[in-house]
């Protein structure tokens, strides 16, 4: 599936027909948050829903919401998001992790948009009004940006696979050049070598400029991150209340809580809850764990 | 040895077939004319001449091979029709592909650039850092510099990229303008309504 | 415009251009017959067009280069009254000190020998390909083999390496353990999305 070489998307016409709930062969180049993250194209497979006023991709569902071609008041999210979590449960490992996530920012973006469209909206006359509907048109530009780069992905993929075809000449130089290059300048002494070997595979250390001085937080998430990390690895399963135990600060409890949300998102660790509101037991998973790892998490509360 | 007709310097035409013979990346005008010692809108033309010349377009027998602009640069492709064949013939394993993750990763760096992780981040919603690394051994993205405010590392799309990608300058890249507008921004929509 | 003849395969002279163009060492006739699956002796023949023609004596201009038959096989050279301006592009492409980045690949292909681009790359977060061939036109580094599961090239260090460290054996390496013991799965970027 290779795009046309005129260079013009469209993301609001990306995926078949937009007759509502008409027919869809589900091939079109954006397969939503469907297709597989490995395969690229995954023709056909992704996510589909099933809905009373639609049926069909979920990448198409979010086509016909952002052309207004379908109320978003219509639509049962969670209904949705049912669907959703028993198609993931037929995913594994990565691929699930994966499209959970990018689920997530649009589910989320489409909760947004469906309270701006429930709440009454009435003539434009009170600044609240027009705030609203602007905050409605953020969360469409949102959606429509996420979708852009999805589609403009396609085309990269499909240029990359085209010319991956392509055989360029690359030869060898021929000995009688490669003679008549100049004699190699060679200044390093042994010791000097062996620093260089340490400095290229000594692995880099991200420059982080902290924004602590501005919101000094009260409680670091990474902080208490490195503290779950060395309860779980220590014991390998703990439950979330053993995890916050002597825990009596509501900023610490808070900040454990959501390092254990981080922790997940990295895939360090899996938990689970047999029912809702019952106890919530964790378990050290990652394969590989850094200090790296540790000193990327969170940060998203920096900012 | 025809040294007949050796008092005249060979026209420009050859010396630079000559130069493309050995290079193994695309060479820019400038790099060529350096090599041939020629003013660089000289060089231009000549390499015009050369492209419609294996095209077949100057009288002689089209070429098996072709003359393209990628990356910045001009470089000697076999032509694309006999792709098929030599396929079977250099049995070359295509690198692996890039999951759809770094792909869309790729792009919005590409429209976005000089852009940060976290800014990538906060467009895809997910953790970027390990999909960066893997643009970066693959030489598709390069640090561009940091951020005045932040001191947070830029990123840009390598000439490596363009070449992959078989275009020749970022301006080749689909117009995906109009949705790109940051949310600062919400005119776009005033027609939507 | 010589579009007469394209209702069928394209001649067996352009397919013949494509497969000599992007070969790296000489083919036999029974090699390239094999390629554009034609009899030898019509390879032959097209052969000798394709010499007489790049000498400019089949009507068009003389090529800036000529294909010679070296070692039992065919391959398309610069032409040799371009040496001149060919030594000299090389040498502006070479300069006679490594660079930071070639130093750096060299000492991480010198420690974790044999080792892949791939490898290399993700432990020094850029791309190496260029560096390494680099190294490669150098004689520093050297193809010892391939992956037996990826396939890919691995790379080690040559003799000349060592006569320029002044040590007789790899072994005269001074230890830098602590950082060879690290994670040794430099595939980590392999599954990275």
């Amino acid at each position: 599936m290779v795009p046309s070489p005129e260079p013009e998307l469209d993301p609001s016409t990306s995926s078949g027909t937009a007759d509502g709930t008409g027919t869809v062969d589900g091939s079109g180049t954006a397969d939503g948050t469907g297709a597989g993250e490995r395969s690229g194209t995954g023709e056909g497979e992704g996510f589909r829903v099933s809905l009373g006023v639609f049926d069909g991709p979920f990448d198409l569902l979010l086509t016909l919401i952002s052309k207004h071609e379908l109320d978003i008041t219509e639509v049962s999210l969670s209904k949705v998001t049912d669907e959703f979590i028993s198609y993931l449960r037929a995913l594994e490992g990565a691929d699930e992790l994966d499209e959970a996530s990018e689920f997530l920012v649009v589910a989320a973006t489409l909760l947004d948009m469906k309270v701006a469209g429930l709440l009454p909206q009435g003539e434009l006359v009170d600044a609240e009004s027009v705030a609203l509907l602007e905050a409605r048109d953020l969360l469409f530009a949102r959606l429509l940006q996420y979708r852009a780069f999805k589609e403009a992905s396609t085309w990269f993929a499909g240029r990359m696979q085209a010319e991956d075809r392509r055989h360029a000449r690359t030869v060898r130089l021929d000995a009688k050049y490669r003679n008549t290059v100049p004699e190699l300048v060679w200044t390093l002494s042994l010791d000097d070598f062996a620093a260089l070997a340490v400095l290229a595979m000594t692995p880099k250390e991200i420059p982080h400029v902290g924004l602590d001085h501005l919101h000094a937080p009260l409680v670091s998430i990474r902080e208490q991150a490195a503290v779950v990390v060395s309860m779980l690895r220590t014991a390998g399963t703990l439950s979330f209340r053993q995890v916050v135990a002597g825990v009596s600060q509501p900023g610490v409890f808070v900040a454990r809580f959501l390092s254990v949300l981080e922790l997940y998102r990295h895939a360090a660790i899996g938990f689970e809850q047999l029912e809702p509101l019952g106890e919530l037991t964790l378990r050290w998973t990652a394969d590989r764990w850094s200090e790296e790892n540790l000193a990327a998490l969170g940060a998203d509360y920096d900012r | 040895m025809t040294d007949d007709v050796m008092d005249a310097a060979p026209p420009l035409t050859e010396q630079l077939e000559a130069v493309l013979m050995i290079a193994d990346e695309p060479l820019s005008l400038v790099t060529m004319a350096t090599a041939v010692s020629a003013p660089v809108p000289a060089v231009r033309q000549a390499v015009e001449t050369l492209v419609d010349d294996y095209d077949g377009k100057a009288g002689g027998p089209r070429r098996g091979f072709e003359l393209r602009e990628v990356g910045g640069g001009w470089r000697l492709y076999a032509r694309a029709e006999h792709d098929a064949v030599l396929t079977d013939f250099v049995n070359t394993q295509a690198p692996s592909r890039l999951s759809q993750a770094a792909l869309e990763t790729l792009a919005v760096i590409a429209y976005k650039q000089p852009v940060s992780r976290g800014q990538v981040a906060s467009i895809r919603a997910v953790n970027v850092d390990s999909v960066v690394r893997t643009l970066l051994a693959r030489g598709l993205v390069t640090e561009v510099g940091t951020d005045a405010e932040t001191g947070a590392i830029l990123y840009g799309t390598t000439d490596a990229l363009l070449v992959n990608l078989g275009i020749n300058s970022l301006d080749e890249l689909p117009h995906i303008s109009p949705l790109l507008d940051g949310p600062d921004d919400t005119d776009i929509f005033e027609g939507a309504r």
